[in-house]
């Protein structure tokens, strides 16, 4: 089976910076963003390649910050 | 002047209570008398938390207060919302290093301490509330600073008081450039 | 290939934003009984019962009527409602120490009565509103802010094991205690959830899920280490396992 | 229709008058001396549609009620003393949720077990607050079987007016004896008022109701606690009930509330045969109570003479009414004893 | 002996007055704002021998409380408004029973699920009885910590000389302060009060004790009753406490307890400031309220100014107090708002 | 041979006349206690709490010091007697409404708790005291005052089997069913009782023993057809059986 | 007379409960008022139990009285107990089937009826207790016997009704007995 | 093993006549009085023969009213 080519979409507002994606992440897709957001945490970043779109980050997120999508990245970000 | 109402605001994590409790403290230490109001309750996790202190040479009476005579605000929506309770004339300290809008008083004496920059640069961004802490006292002479350090030994006792030294040297940069400004 | 959502947030929930602290269990368990509220299509007839204990706001976070019952007593609430409209869905939300310390007799009678009710309970061994203090599933020698020392089975008593107990008992229709720690946890968890509400809405029984939840705030771990801990710790003393299961597949 | 007389138990009526005001819901947990009213619900409920649930407790009874009552529907429990203590914190989350039923507290003799006698001992808990907060109850107290059975249809009606929790506050032997009663006709369910604006019925093709007593900010609780008063205020207005009894032209007035205030009629009509002109103020709604009537009343008297099985609790209220004007006396009996007219009639004299 | 000014938490200075004044046996379930207390208990009683025990419920704790009271031993608990609802039905039995023991209720802004902010809409629940039956607790409202300590050991003090429970009635505010506090020495336990004439510890050598609020007998509960109501009749003329802080010549009296009564006194001085003259009356003992003194105090002032965090409770003990004489107002915030000295002084004004 | 007493009353009883109805199996029970009491020499250092039920009264019918608690209270009274005083012995005696209804939270953590008590349990299928309702253990079927048309699953729920449920307890150190309906169950419970005693004293943990009994006024039977009725039908849903038992021999 | 204040007591299980229900209810089938109140209480089992009916033209004010204006003594104590309360001229039912003392009271009508002999006779000792009332309704007139029966017919309805005939033979040999005293 | 004699003594006033002890009696030994007592019940009364102080009825007596003795009838009663 072909490896399945995704990328995901974090509200970076509503994020924690709690680091369960970035845990949860198989391919190692995710990381904290040097900037705070403005609750004044570190949010959790896509690093913009690799995500195989296997949902695990999604799954672990427990603020519903992340959607996940199956395809080629869109400028336009769909909301959550 | 004898009365302080004093209003220290901040985000959960910036150390706002302790900063409290050591005036507090200080100020019994040297013989007057003095409360401690925190905010409280464990909803509001990561929203602002604050705490109120009266010191006074009279017993306190109300340990509410309507108008502060001191402000800290460590972080820009607590500046926003207790510096305009401020007293005419009162002091409001604002932590330089992470507000950057300016509070629209001219009757108020406003203090820019850059507590974080300050801490980082003696080692720890933890004792950014020490900075101000020691330009707090400085300025408002609201206790002695015999009396603040040993409020901050009692605090610091047991296995925590490896970090006293920091702590006591944090206050005294703080004092510092306050008294530099 | 064309670009499509593989997983979002289900509208079964308010959209605000959830008061946890970060990396808190809870919100994951939201978003689980959100999607199976989607999935089975039962937003419209479906009434939250939210405890008192942290998620004490969770009764704002779903898009489904709701109340909050006094700490313990969801079940109690629920069992009213149900009466009064048996073909409405009512799920109770409630932590360790609202089930299994305060609400013990609500939560045993309930679930010995068999009502058409489904319970979500998470065991975070800890009470996590009032910061931190002993549940009555805290581990032995574990440190809370009302066992200094360390839980001591002599004086503060054992772990309670409430699936344990509820498996028992006839009225039961499905009952499985999961964790949400990895993925594959989550996954399980949902198929559990999903079960515990057919249970109700196929009129077997009453259907419950235990899940064991971190704490990081007061068990003092970051994140991720707390749902290592977990996996290290709760799962000796409370094991995964479905205990009833009478909804099938 | 029907009409005719029956010979009823207290408890059994109070049971039949809130089925036939539209309650088809009943929580309950046994308790002497009202566990005819569960009794009587097990058996009539189930042959109208409707459902008995006997509880585990009374805490879970309470919040049972709670759950029922945010559906919007009519519901109702009945207990005696130490239950009602028990459901003491859910009261005040229903009337904090502002949730519409019924309570019937059929009062014993206490503190603690105390006994199982006819008593007055929990006026206090019932007017002025036994559970936390800045709550009330609409208070309502029978003296009579039959008016045991209107203000139980009136009880109904008042919750759903101010969307607040009604009591019944009766007694052992409202609860125990029997009278001629005529029952009123079964109200037709789709008559009830209408709640679907606050109800949980499940939010389809709505916004979802939320309904709780909570709210984390200071602020917002003392809106929502403004809300309160101002039924409360309404309620003071518009709800205060009473009975006199040849109180026109008494020289001493006589107040009594329940079971006391009908004995007190015997100790006016003995008194009276003596030439002493004494009447009955009989307060109805205990809360609100009605002090503005009482007022008037104690200004045209010698003095006001309170009598209670207890060792004195309404009679603050009758002092708070009469405000100093006249001498206020009191006469209690404690523990489950019922005053005999004649007692009742000797400690008056001794007053004169 | 320890006699330097400490900084402590209103919460952690009772549970340490608690255990100087002889208390080793302590049960209670968290509730915010007093968790403190057991918190400070679970890390000091083990320290001194003593008994820490979280309990599954307040229920349950108030029913722990009943047996460990019965062996004679020194006992607490603390709770805060719906836990304190929780307990009323066994606070009711403690009290029936004749146990002395000592509570705490940190109060909150209710009703139902409030919040969690200090409030004093618990009064009428403290003082006229939230359980059923004619009980009373000793009632004492403290306005500082210093006094929190006091008050703290005092209770248990008058629970052992009335065999009634006590309660300490404080408020979020007095529980999560910190103020300067000196502590009272740590008392020897053989020089506790002896309850071996009715104490349940085993009926070795002697006739067996019973310990009940249970007689199945009217007139035996009434007798009962009876002993109950001469304590009260004692305490009322033995106990009434309060404090006042120029009333001397004071044209108005201001009538508030615990926080308010503090927060009243810089009221006091503002309006001084402005040359009215004004006095505070403090109820310190909320039951046995102190009637006496308040209406000598009222004889003599224009009118009397109660302010409370509630819609208004102490005010009726004001009302009865004050029987008319002079006019009786009313301030008050609702759901856990402190007013603050400014508000008090317009709301005051604006009578004038 | 010579004349002696082979069986006779105990002296732990305080000879006041028991307020039961004529053949009620509580005076049998409170007979077997009272001679463990004797066997064990513990009476000076008993404490017993009685529960609101029938047996309300049981406090003054031993001759050791005693209370009644509040309904359903009684292993919370109990463990507070006990933790003040650890070494005395303390037990409850507590009906099934008192037991496994309104007081299931108190008797669930003073069981998981392990408290150093012993609590005899009286399960007689109905409320004794207020006149015959339901209790949690009456049988599927069975009419009470508050099931006049038999209990029926769906809207009264099961039976509750409370040493079931207590069996999965750490903390319980003896638990067995009995019953005194012939004169070997007599023994039998006796046994149970002694070793209930045992398991406190021996400072092992909680010890209980359930007695199914008759209630011969509300089942609307003669004693004798209530013991029989009891063997029938009772024995059947609670089955005899010794649940836990860490006293040994 | 128009008022009657009437107290009923006996052993639990002699049915004197029933026996002042019925008064009551035939009471208010011919039109007047009445109360019914019992003793209550499961504690009792064994003991004695009374009740007590007030029967009148106008509502009942009090369902409680001082002084029974008749009294039934289904047993000795209850005729110590309520005998030395009634009303001067008042009526003192006895059951002299098992009550061989005298009431020492030349005041009241001392009526004898050895109603377990009466019911015996005429097949059931279970409707002592309706031997009694026919005595008593006959004597005092407290209701007519046409609602004596309706009342009784009501009670015992449905299964139980295979009763009434021995129920009503039983009232009648009670009306007999007293009217041929 | 001979047949143990025995003999037993009932509380008449005690009893509350609920046939317990009769119906365990293996030998049958215990019959209903056709007295009252003063509570109105037909109190249990020995035969006056028969008896094996096997206890039985004892064990079954829920008004503690029975002792059994070993041995002869005495014709002073033993105390309860
Ligand atoms: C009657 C009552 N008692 C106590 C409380 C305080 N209280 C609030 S939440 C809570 C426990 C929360 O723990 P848990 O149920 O485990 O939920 P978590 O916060 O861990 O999710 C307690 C004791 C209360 N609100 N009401
Ligand atoms: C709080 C409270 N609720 C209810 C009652 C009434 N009550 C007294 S005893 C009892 C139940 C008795 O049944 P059980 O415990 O089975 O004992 P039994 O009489 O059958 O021996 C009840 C409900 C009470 N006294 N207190
Ligand atoms: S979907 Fe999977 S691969 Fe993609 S970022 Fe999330 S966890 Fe990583
Ligand atoms: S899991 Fe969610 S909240 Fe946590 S870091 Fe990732 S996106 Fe943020
Ligand atoms: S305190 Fe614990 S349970 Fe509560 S929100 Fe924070 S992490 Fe979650
Ligand atoms: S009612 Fe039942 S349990 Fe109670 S004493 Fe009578 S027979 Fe025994
Ligand atoms: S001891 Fe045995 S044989 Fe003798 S009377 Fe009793 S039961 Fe019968
Ligand atoms: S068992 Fe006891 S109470 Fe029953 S008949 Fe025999 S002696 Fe009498
Ligand atoms: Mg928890
Ligand atoms: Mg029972």
């Amino acid at each position: 089976m072909a490896k399945v080519q995704g990328y995901i979409e974090i509200d970076s507002e509503r994020c924690k910076g709690c680091g369960l994606c970035i845990n949860a992440c198989p391919v190692k897709a995710i990381e904290f963003s040097s900037e705070f957001n403005s609750k004044g945490y570190h949010p959790a970043k896509y690093k913009g390649e690799g995500c195989i779109a296997c949902g695990f980050c999604y799954l672990s997120c427990p603020d519903v910050c992340i959607t996940v999508f199956h395809g080629a990245r869109r400028k336009t970000p769909v909301g959550v | 002047m004898s009365y302080h109402g004093i209003v220290i605001a901040g985000f959960g994590g910036q150390g706002v209570m302790l900063m409290g409790q050591i005036i507090a403290a200080a100020a019994v230490i040297d013989g007057k008398n003095s409360t401690w109001l925190p905010s409280y309750g464990p909803e509001m996790r990561g929203g602002t938390a604050n705490c109120t202190v009266v010191v006074d040479e009279k017993p306190v009476a109300s340990p509410v207060i309507d108008t502060p005579t001191e402000v800290v605000a460590m972080n820009y929506p607590s500046m926003v919302k207790f510096g305009k309770k401020l007293k005419s004339g009162g002091f409001l300290f604002v932590n330089a290093s992470v507000v950057d809008q300016k509070m629209d008083r001219g009757d108020v004496k406003i203090i820019e301490i850059p507590v974080n920059d300050i801490a980082d640069k003696i080692g720890s961004g933890k004792v950014a509330n020490m900075v101000m802490l020691g330009a707090f006292v400085e300025l408002t002479k609201v206790a002695s600073f015999e009396a603040v350090e040993e409020a901050l030994r009692y605090k610091l006792s047991g296995s925590k008081s490896a970090l006293l030294p920091l702590n006591l040297e944090a206050i005294k940069k703080g004092a510092e450039y306050a008294r530099g400004r | 290939m064309e670009t499509k959502i593989a997983f979002g947030g289900p509208k079964s929930l308010s959209g605000k934003e959830f008061t946890y602290c970060p990396g808190c269990h809870h919100g994951i368990v939201h978003r689980l009984i959100a999607e199976i509220i989607d999935e089975l299509g039962i937003q419209g007839k479906t009434i939250m019962v939210a405890p008192v204990g942290c998620s004490v706001f969770a009764y704002e976070f779903f898009d489904v009527d709701g109340t909050v019952a006094p700490h313990g007593r969801a079940l109690a609430v629920a069992t009213g409602m149900k009466r009064a409209l048996p073909d409405r869905v009512v799920f109770t939300y409630q932590g360790d120490g609202d089930l299994a310390a305060i609400g013990t007799a609500e939560t045993v009678h309930a679930a010995n009565r068999g009502e058409k009710l489904t319970t979500i309970f998470i065991n975070n061994a800890v009470y996590g509103m009032t910061g931190g203090q002993m549940a009555p599933t805290t581990l032995l020698g574990q440190k809370t802010t009302t066992t200094p020392y360390g839980r001591r089975a002599k004086n503060d008593g054992y772990p309670v094991h409430i699936s344990e107990m509820l498996s028992t008992m006839v009225g039961v229709a499905y009952l499985e205690r999961v964790t949400v720690s990895t993925p594959q946890d989550i996954r399980n968890a949902k198929k559990a959830i999903r079960k515990a509400f057919l249970a109700q809405i196929k009129n077997i029984g009453f259907g419950l899920v235990e899940v064991l939840s971190t704490c990081p705030t007061n068990w003092g771990m970051s994140p991720v280490e707390a749902q290592r801990w977990l996996l290290e710790n709760m799962t000796k003393e409370f094991p995964l396992k479905v205990f009833v299961d009478k909804v099938g597949d | 229709m029907k009409t005719e007389k029956l010979m009823m138990k207290g408890n059994e009526a109070i049971a039949e008058a809130a089925i036939r005001a539209g309650c088809r819901l009943y929580f309950g947990y046994p308790i002497t001396p009202q566990s005819e009213i569960a009794e009587y619900m097990s058996r009539r409920l189930p042959e109208v549609d409707g459902t008995f649930l006997q509880t585990e407790s009374e805490v879970a009874t309470v919040n049972m009620v709670y759950g029922a009552a945010s559906t919007g529907k009519r519901v109702m429990t009945s207990t005696s003393s130490p239950g009602f203590s028990l459901m003491q914190e859910g009261v005040s989350y229903i009337a904090g949720a502002e949730l519409p039923c019924v309570f019937v507290n059929v009062v014993r003799g206490g503190p603690g077990l105390g006994d199982i006698q006819p008593a007055q001992s929990d006026y206090f808990q019932a007017t002025k607050g036994g559970g936390h907060g800045d709550y009330k109850l609409l208070v309502l107290a029978p003296s009579t079987i039959q008016e045991a059975v209107e203000l139980t249809q009136l009880a109904f009606d008042l919750a759903d007016k101010y969307r607040n929790p009604a009591l019944i506050l009766a007694d052992g032997m409202i609860g125990q004896m029997m009278e001629p009663v005529e029952l009123p006709p079964m109200r037709d369910l789709s008559t009830l008022p209408d709640h679907s604006d606050w109800a949980l019925t499940g939010a389809n093709e709505r916004e979802p109701h939320k309904v709780t007593s909570f709210n984390i900010d200071p602020y917002g609780l003392e809106e929502m606690n403004k809300r309160y008063q101002e039924k409360y205020t309404r309620a003071v207005r518009e709800e205060q009930r009473w009975e006199e009894y040849k109180t026109d032209n008494a020289e001493y007035l006589l107040v009594g509330y329940g079971t006391v205030g009908r004995i007190l009629k015997s100790v006016v009509d003995k008194l009276a045969e003596e030439g002493i002109a004494t009447g009955v103020f009989r307060p109805i709604s205990l809360w609100p109570f009605p002090y503005t009537r009482l007022r008037e009343l104690a200004e045209a008297v010698k003095f006001v003479f309170t009598v209670e099985m207890s060792s004195g609790q309404m009679v603050e209220d009758v002092r708070l009414g009469v405000e100093g004007r006249v001498p206020v006396h009191f006469y209690g009996r404690m523990g489950g004893v019922v005053p005999t007219p004649d007692e009742i009639c000797s400690a008056f004299k001794k007053l004169l």
